[in-house]
C-alpha cells in the first residue's frame, strides 16, 4: 500500500494515469457523437472486427510492432464500418443486425487466420490476439505519444467541423439540402470513431473500449441541453474516470486498471441518471413533490 | 417451393460430408498425441521409433489461449495414446481428453501420475494446483518415469525399449539438473530473483532457490493493475535486480512498462531477453527440445542477472 | 459415429437452435443483445465458481444463463428511464458486468485458470471427445444431447407461443391490448436466448453464437416477408453454414467455429447480392431497366390516348414522336425499337400504332399502376 | 393534366377530361439544349390547342421558380410518382393535395434530391440549377427528427444559416441576429434557450419554420406544416405563409385537409402518382378534379383521411 502523496511521484502512476486520462478525453469527445447518432454499439463491433486486420498484417509482414498491428486493426475496423453502412443503405436490414453480422463474421475470419498462423512453424505468433487488446497498466511512453497525436487530430477535426457534425447528427436530410454531402460526413465521423477506438484498444482492451465510448457521453447528456457543454463534460468525465480508475488500481494490488476505469465511468452514469437536475429520476421526483406541496399550500 | 430445394440441398451436403471421412487403422508405430510441446518432446524421447508423436500445440502457442483447428479432430481421433498435462493447464480441453479414459481410449495425464504433495497449491483455493510442473527438472523426471510406466502398460512388447530410453533420458535430465545448479551457483544468493510477465516459474524458483515474481497471475485473463506494477518496480529497485524477462507468448509491452517504471526509480534494469514459458522454442532457434530450451532459459537468466552494473 | 459426423451433427443442431430465437431478436432489433449475453456469461461463471469452488459443476452454467437474463433486465431498467437510448444502455451494462467479472477473477481467483474458455468448452473440435456415459455406456458426444435439447426447447417454445411471439414482435402495444402481457413473452424469450447462448457457447464458442443467431435470420429476412418461412429458412441457412463451414475448416485445417462464421458471412453476401427482387444486383438492374420500362408504358399510353383523334397523325409520327415525349434521340429510338420488336406497337406507314397486345398491356398498367 | 407554357411563356392550364389522361408535353424547338439562362426567354409552341381547356384562357404573366419534367420515382416495382410534369409559379402559396400514398412527400423530397429518381429533370429558377442551394428551404415533418438532441431552440434555428457559411466557417453575430429575428417572427422568442424536447408539436413545427426562414430562401418546400398542430398555431402559421408570400417568395406545402386548403392556399397541385391537375385554386380545385384525384379512396367530401 502506498501513500497517496508518494503515488504522485511514481513514474508508472503518472504514465498510466496520463494515458488513461487521454484515452478518457478522446473516447468522451468522440463518444458523444456516437451516442447521439445511436451508433454506440459500433465501438464493440469495431473492436472485434479489428482481429482479422491484426493477424493479416502479422502474416504479411511478420512483425508484431504496435504500429503495424494498429494499422491493420484500423483498416479492418474501417472496412467493417463501411460494410455495415453499405448493408443498411442497400437493404432493409437494420443497423444492429448488420453490426452483429459483420462483427461475428470478421471475428470468425480473424479466428480462422489465427489458427492458420498457429500452424506456422515459427513461434513469433504467440499471443497474437493479446497484442491488440492492451492492458491499461502496461502503458508506455510511446503509447502516450500516439494518443496525444490522435487526440489532437480528433480535437482539431471536431472544432473545425463542429457545426457540420451537429447539423448532420440532428437532421441529416436538412443537411443534405444545404449541400453538406451526407456521404462525406459519414466517412468523416466513421473514421474519427474508428481511430478513437483503435487508439483506445491499446489501453483498455476490447470490451472496456465500447464502454468508455458510451458511458461518459451518456452521463454528460443528463446534465445539459447544449451539445458543446455535453461534449466538454463528456470528455471531462472520461478523463476523470480514467484518473480515478488508475488511482484505485494503484492504491491496492490485484485491481486491474481497465476494468476499474469502466466501473468508475459506469458509476458516473448511474449518479447522473439519478441526480442530474431537471432530468434525473430523483431530482424530477423531488421537483414533483415540491410542486405538489406548493400546490397544496396555495389550494 | 423455393425453400424445399434448399432443404434438400442441405441434407445432401450433410450425407456427403459424413461418408467422406472413414476411420482406418494402419499397423506400424503407435500414434501418440501430446497437448503441449514439452509433453511431445518427452514422449519423443521415451518412444524412439516405437511411437509416432505429434504435438497438438505448435511452438510458441500458449496453452491457456490455444484455439483448436479442424485437423486436431482427426489427430485425436486416430491417436492411440493421448498425453496431457492436466492440472487444468489445458482448461476444459484437458478435462474432455481425460474423460476419454472411460471409454477405453489410452490417456496419460501427468495429473494422475505426480505425487500431489510435491505440487504447489494456490493459497486461496487449496485444491487448485499450479500446472507449470515442467520447470522443476526433478519433477519432470518423475513425469518421465510415470509416462514410461504407463507406456509399458499400454504397449507391452515395447517395454524394454521404453525402459532403455527412460534410463538414457533420466541421465540426460540429471545432467541438465546439475548444469542448472552449477549455473545458479554462479549467482550470489541475493541475485537469485526471477521477474517475468506471468507467474509460470514458481516450480523453477521452488526447485532452484529462486524468488519468483510474476506481473500477472497464472491465467492470462487476469490483468495486472497499476498497483502490482508499482509494487514490483519498487521491489526490483530495492533488490537491485539486474534483469527482468519477456515471455514468448505474452506481449513484451507489459515488461517494457515495468522496465520503464524501474528506471524512473534511478535503477537501470535490463530486459534480459526472452524466456520460453508455456512452450518450447521452434526449430530455427534450435531450442525445440525440452533440454535445449531449459538450457537456453537458464543461460539467459544467469547471464543477465550476473552482469553486475 | 465418427467424430466428423458428430461435429457436424452438433454444429447443425446448434445452428438450428440459435436461428430460431435469432429470428425474433433480429425482428425486434435486439440483435446485439446476443453479443452482450456472450460477454456477461463470464460473470455468471465467476459467481458460479465462487459458490461451488469447482470448475466442472453445472451450477456454473445455470449461473451463466441467469446472468444473461439479468443483463437484459438491467439494460431494460436503464433504457426504460428514457434518459439513455437502448443501444447506449446495452453498451454500458455488459462492459460493466464484464469488468466486475475481470476484477473478481484477478482479485480472488488470479491463479485459477478461470475464464470463459476454461469453463465452457467452446471448441467444436473437442466436442466428440466429451462423451456422455449412461450406466457406464458411452452414448455419444455430450454436445449432441445439449444441442438437441436446445433445439427441442426452442422449437417447443416457438410452437407454443407462436401467436404471442408474432404479436409481441410486430406490435407490442396491440399484444398488450389483447391481454397478452408482452413483458412475460419478452422475458421468456430473453431467458430462452440466454439459455441457448450458454448452451451453444459450450458447444461452439462465443462469437460463433452471435454469428449463428443473427446471420441466418438476417439472410432469411432478405428472402421472405412471411414469419413462418423466415424461421424455416433461417434454420436451413444455419444448417448449410454449419456443414459448409466444417468442410472449409477441415480443408484448410483452421478453426471450425471461425470457418462457420465466415460461411455465415459468405452466404449472406451471396443472398445480399443475388436474391431476386431485394438483392442488390436485381435492385440496381431494376433501377436501370425501370427507366426504359416506364418510358415504354408512357409511350403506349400516349399512342392509346391519341388513337382515332384528329391530331393522331401529328402525335404518332414515327420521326417526331421523340419530340412529343421530349426524349433525346438515342433513348427514344431504343424505346420505340423495343416496343416494335416485341410486337406491342406496330408501324403503319409512318405512324406508330398500338397492337392488340399493346392495348391489353396498357389497360392493365393503367388499372394496376394508376388505380 | 398539366400546365403548358404557351408561346410567350405565359400560363395555359388544362385539366383532364374524362377518364383517359391527356399527357401532352411542350414541343421544344431544337435549341432546347442551349437555351438561355432564364425560363421566360425560350420560345415554345403550345402543343395543345387552347380550346380544349374548357375555361377562360387567363393570360397571367408568371415566371416559374421550379420546373419538374418527366419525373418518375419508384421504390419497388410500382411507381410512387410517374411522368410528373409540374411548374411552380413564383410568388404563390401552393398546396400539394392527394390521397395517402399519392407521392406528395416524395415529390418534395425528389425535388430536393433527397430521393433517387428513375427519370426526370428538376430545374430551379432563376438560378437555373438542378440541385437546391441556400435559396431553397426545406421544412421537414417534425417527427422526422430525434428531439432528444441536446440543442436549444436558437441552436436549431441557427442551423438555417449554415448553408450560407459553407464548410468550417463558424456562425457570426449577424447570423445569430437573423436567427433571433426569425424566432420573433414565428412567436417563439421566449423559448429560444429552451431544450427542444420540451416543445409541443406545434412549437417544434414553428421552430423548423423559423429555421427555413433563417435561410432567407426564395422557395420554401414544406412537408405537412400543419400536421399535429393545434388550431391556434395553425392560424399563426398561415399568417406566416402569407407574410412570406407578401415578400414575393414562393411556398409549396404538402397538405392533407381539403376543408382548409381553399382558405390557406391560392394555388393547388392535385396529385395521385401523376399530376391530376395544377393551377390557381379557383380554376383547379373543383369537384371533378378532386374526385379524379381521390377516386381510389372514399369520396372527397369527408376531408383528408389523415387529419
Amino acid at each position: 500500500m502506498k501513500g497517496l502523496l508518494s503515488l504522485l511521484g511514481d513514474y508508472t502512476f503518472r504514465v498510466v494515469s496520463l494515458g488513461a486520462v487521454l484515452m478518457g478525453l478522446i473516447s468522451g469527445l468522440i463518444g458523444s457523437f456516437s451516442v447521439l447518432e445511436r451508433r454506440s454499439l459500433l465501438g464493440d463491433a469495431v473492436s472485434h472486427a479489428a482481429l482479422p486486420g491484426v493477424v493479416l498484417i502479422f502474416l504479411l509482414t511478420g512483425s508484431k510492432s504496435t504500429e503495424a498491428l494498429m494499422f491493420g486493426a484500423t483498416l479492418s475496423g474501417l472496412t467493417a464500418t463501411f460494410m455495415i453502412l453499405g448493408i443498411i443503405r442497400f437493404s432493409r436490414i437494420k443497423f444492429d443486425s448488420a453490426l452483429a453480422l459483420i462483427m461475428s463474421t470478421f471475428f470468425g475470419f480473424g479466428l480462422v487466420l489465427l489458427t492458420y498462423a498457429q500452424k506456422q512453424p515459427n513461434a513469433a505468433q504467440a499471443g497474437l490476439d493479446r497484442f491488440i487488446f492492451g492492458q491499461a497498466s502496461a502503458m508506455l511512453n510511446s503509447d502516450l505519444y500516439i494518443m496525444l497525436i490522435a487526440g489532437s487530430v480528433l480535437l482539431a477535426l471536431t472544432l473545425m467541423f463542429w457545426k457540420e457534425i451537429k447539423l448532420f447528427i440532428f437532421d441529416r436530410e436538412y443537411a443534405h439540402t444545404l449541400r453538406f454531402s451526407p456521404r462525406k460526413m459519414d466517412i468523416l465521423l466513421s473514421a474519427m470513431t474508428v481511430t478513437a477506438i483503435i487508439v483506445g484498444l491499446q489501453t483498455v482492451g476490447v470490451i472496456l473500449m465500447s464502454a468508455m465510448l458510451v458511458a461518459p457521453a451518456a452521463a454528460a447528456r443528463q446534465w445539459t441541453n447544449r451539445l458543446s457543454v455535453m461534449v466538454v463534460l463528456s470528455s471531462f468525465l472520461g478523463g476523470i474516470s480514467g484518473l480515478i480508475g488508475t488511482l484505485i488500481s494503484s492504491l491496492t494490488v490485484k485491481i486491474p486498471t481497465g476494468p476499474a476505469i469502466v466501473v468508475v465511468a459506469s458509476t458516473f452514469v448511474i449518479i447522473s441518471m439519478l441526480f442530474a437536475p431537471g432530468r434525473g429520476i430523483i431530482s424530477r421526483r423531488w421537483h414533483r413533490k415540491k410542486a405538489v406541496k406548493t400546490y397544496q399550500k396555495e389550494g | 417451393m423455393k425453400n424445399k430445394i434448399v432443404i434438400m440441398l442441405a441434407i445432401l451436403l450433410v450425407v456427403s460430408g459424413l461418408t467422406a471421412c472413414k476411420t482406418d487403422k494402419q499397423p506400424g508405430p503407435l500414434k501418440l498425441v501430446a497437448t503441449t510441446t514439452m509433453l511431445a518432446d518427452l514422449a519423443e524421447n521415451m518412444g524412439k521409433g516405437r511411437l509416432e508423436v505429434t504435438g497438438l500445440m505448435g511452438p510458441g502457442v500458449d496453452p491457456h489461449l490455444y484455439k483448436a483447428g479442424a485437423g486436431d479432430v482427426d489427430l485425436l481421433q486416430h491417436a492411440d495414446i493421448v498425453l496431457i498435462n492436466g492440472l487444468d493447464l489445458e482448461g476444459k480441453m484437458g478435462d474432455v481428453l481425460e474423460s476419454l479414459k472411460k471409454n477405453g481410449r489410452k490417456v496419460i495425464s501427468l495429473e494422475d501420475g505426480l505425487d500431489s504433495s510435491r505440487l504447489l497449491r494456490d493459497e486461496e483455493n487449496r485444491d487448485i494446483f499450479d500446472p507449470h510442473v515442467w520447470f522443476d527438472v526433478s519433477l519432470w523426471q518423475d513425469a518421465a518415469r510415470y509416462v514410461c510406466g504407463r507406456l509399458c502398460e499400454l504397449d507391452k512388447d515395447g517395454e524394454n525399449i521404453y525402459r532403455e530410453q527412460l534410463d538414457l533420458y533420466i541421465t540426460e535430465l540429471e545432467e541438465l539438473d546439475d548444469y542448472i545448479k552449477i549455473r545458479v551457483a554462479e549467482l550470489p544468493e541475493d541475485m537469485r530473483v526471477l521477474v517475468t510477465a506471468h507467474d509460470a516459474f514458481q516450480y523453477f524458483g521452488h526447485a532452484y532457490g529462486f524468488e519468483v515474481k510474476g506481473l500477472q497471475g497464472i491465467s492470462t485473463t487476469t490483468e495486472a493493475g497499476t498497483g502490482d506494477m508499482i509494487e514490483l518496480a519498487d521491489f526490483i529497485a530495492e533488490r537491485r535486480i539486474q534483469a527482468i524477462f519477456i515471455e514468448t507468448s505474452i506481449p513484451p509491452r507489459n515488461v517494457e512498462a515495468l522496465q520503464a517504471a524501474v528506471n524512473s526509480r534511478g535503477f537501470d534494469v535490463k530486459i534480459g531477453g526472452e524466456l520460453y514459458s508455456d512452450s518450447l522454442g521452434d526449430a530455427q532457434s534450435g531450442h525445440d527440445s525440452y533440454i535445449a530450451t531449459f538450457r537456453a532459459n537458464i543461460d539467459t537468466i544467469v547471464e543477465s542477472l550476473k552482469s553486475e552494473g | 459415429m465418427s467424430a466428423a459426423f458428430e461435429i457436424q451433427l452438433i454444429a447443425a443442431l446448434v445452428a438450428v437452435a440459435c436461428a430460431l430465437p435469432g429470428v425474433f431478436l433480429v425482428l425486434r432489433r435486439m440483435a446485439m443483445v446476443s453479443d452482450a449475453i456472450t460477454h456477461t456469461v463470464l460473470l455468471g461463471i465467476v459467481t458460479g465458481f465462487f459458490l461451488t469452488r469447482n470448475l466442472e459443476s453445472p451450477i456454473l452454467l445455470v449461473c451463466a444463463s441467469l446472468t444473461g437474463v439479468f443483463t437484459v433486465w438491467l439494460t431494460e431498467l436503464v433504457y426504460k428511464s428514457k434518459l439513455i437510448s437502448e443501444d447506449a444502455s446495452i453498451c454500458i451494462i455488459f462492459p460493466l458486468l464484464f469488468s466486475i467479472a475481470i476484477i473478481l477473477i484477478t482479485r480472488y481467483a488470479g491463479n485459477v485458470h478461470l475464464d470463459t474458455d476454461s469453463v465452457l468448452l467452446g471448441e467444436l473440435a473437442f466436442a466428440p471427445f466429451d462423451r456422455l456415459y449412461v450406466m457406464g455406456r458411452d452414448i455419444g458426444a455430450k454436445g449432441i444431447y445439449i444441442s438437441f435439447a436446445l433445439v427441442a426447447i426452442n422449437l417447443v417454445f416457438i410452437l407454443l407461443f407462436y401467436k404471442e411471439l408474432q404479436l409481441a414482435t410486430f406490435d407490442a402495444n396491440l399484444a398488450a391490448a389483447l391481454g397478452f402481457v408482452p413483458g412475460i413473452i419478452h422475458y421468456l424469450l430473453m431467458g430462452l436466448v440466454s439459455l441457448t447462448t450458454v448452451g451453444a457457447f459450450e458447444a461452439v464458442g462465443s462469437i460463433l453464437v452471435v454469428a449463428f443467431m443473427i446471420g441466418p435470420p438476417v439472410t432469411a429476412y432478405l428472402m421472405t416477408d412471411n414469419l413462418k418461412k423466415m424461421i424455416v429458412l433461417s434454420a436451413v441457412i444455419g444448417l448449410f453454414n454449419a456443414i459448409s463451414g466444417y468442410h472449409l475448416a477441415t480443408w484448410k485445417d483452421v478453426s471450425i467455429a471461425g470457418s462457420m462464421a465466415v460461411m455465415t458471412g459468405f452466404t449472406f453476401l451471396i443472398v445480399f447480392l443475388f436474391v431476386p427482387r431485394r438483392g442488390l444486383i436485381s435492385v440496381l438492374i431494376r433501377r436501370y431497366r425501370q427507366r426504359y420500362i416506364f418510358a415504354e408504358k408512357t409511350l403506349m399510353f400516349h399512342l392509346w390516348h391519341h388513337e382515332g383523334t384528329p391530331k393522331e397523325e401529328e402525335e404518332a409520327l414515327y420521326k417526331t414522336i421523340r419530340l412529343h415525349m421530349h426524349w433525346d434521340k438515342k433513348f427514344a429510338e431504343r424505346v420505340v425499337k423495343k416496343l416494335l420488336s416485341d410486337g406491342r406497337v406496330i408501324l403503319e406507314g409512318n405512324l406508330l400504332k398500338l397492337s392488340e397486345k399493346g392495348r391489353q398491356e396498357s389497360r392493365r398498367d393503367r388499372r394496376e399502376l394508376l388505380g | 393534366m398539366n400546365c403548358f407554357l404557351d408561346i410567350l411563356g405565359n400560363y395555359v392550364f388544362v385539366n383532364s377530361r374524362g377518364l383517359d389522361l391527356n399527357i401532352g408535353g411542350e414541343l421544344y424547338s431544337g435549341s432546347l439544349d442551349d437555351t438561355q439562362s432564364s425560363s421566360d426567354s425560350f420560345i415554345t409552341t403550345s402543343l395543345n390547342n387552347v380550346d380544349n381547356i374548357g375555361e377562360k384562357n387567363n393570360e397571367i404573366k408568371r415566371k416559374n421558380v421550379l420546373e419538374i419534367e418527366d419525373l418518375t420515382v419508384a421504390y419497388a416495382e410500382n411507381p410512387v410518382l410517374w411522368d410528373v410534369d409540374l411548374n411552380i409559379p413564383e410568388g404563390q402559396l401552393v398546396a400539394i393535395l392527394g390521397p395517402n400514398g399519392a407521392g406528395k412527400t416524395t415529390l418534395i423530397k425528389s425535388a430536393l434530391g433527397l430521393v433517387p429518381r428513375i427519370s426526370g429533370r428538376i430545374r430551379f429558377f432563376p438560378s437555373d440549377r438542378e440541385k437546391p442551394a441556400t435559396d431553397i428551404a426545406y421544412v421537414p415533418q417534425s417527427e422526422s427528427v430525434e428531439w432528444d438532441f441536446p440543442a436549444t431552440v436558437l441552436d436549431v434555428v441557427l442551423m438555417g444559416r449554415y448553408g450560407h457559411l459553407g464548410w468550417i466557417r463558424r456562425p457570426r453575430s449577424e447570423d445569430y441576429e437573423i436567427a433571433r429575428d426569425m424566432l420573433r417572427k414565428v412567436g417563439m422568442m421566449d423559448y429560444s434557450s429552451r431544450q427542444i424536447r420540451q416543445l409541443s408539436g406545434g412549437q417544434q413545427q414553428r421552430v423548423f419554420l423559423a429555421r427555413a426562414l433563417a435561410q432567407q430562401a426564395d422557395l420554401y418546400l414544406m412537408d405537412e406544416p400543419f400536421k399535429g398542430v393545434d388550431a391556434r398555431t395553425e392560424l399563426a402559421i398561415v399568417d406566416l405563409l402569407r407574410n412570406i408570400q407578401a415578400q414575393g417568395k414562393t411556398v409549396v406545402a404538402v397538405h392533407h385537409d381539403l376543408q382548409t386548403v381553399k382558405e390557406y392556399f391560392n394555388w393547388v397541385v392535385l396529385l395521385n402518382i401523376q399530376v391530376i391537375a395544377s393551377g390557381p385554386m379557383r380554376d383547379t380545385f373543383n369537384e371533378e378534379n378532386v374526385r379524379l384525384t381521390y377516386r381510389r379512396t372514399e369520396p372527397a367530401k369527408r376531408g383528408g383521411k389523415n387529419r
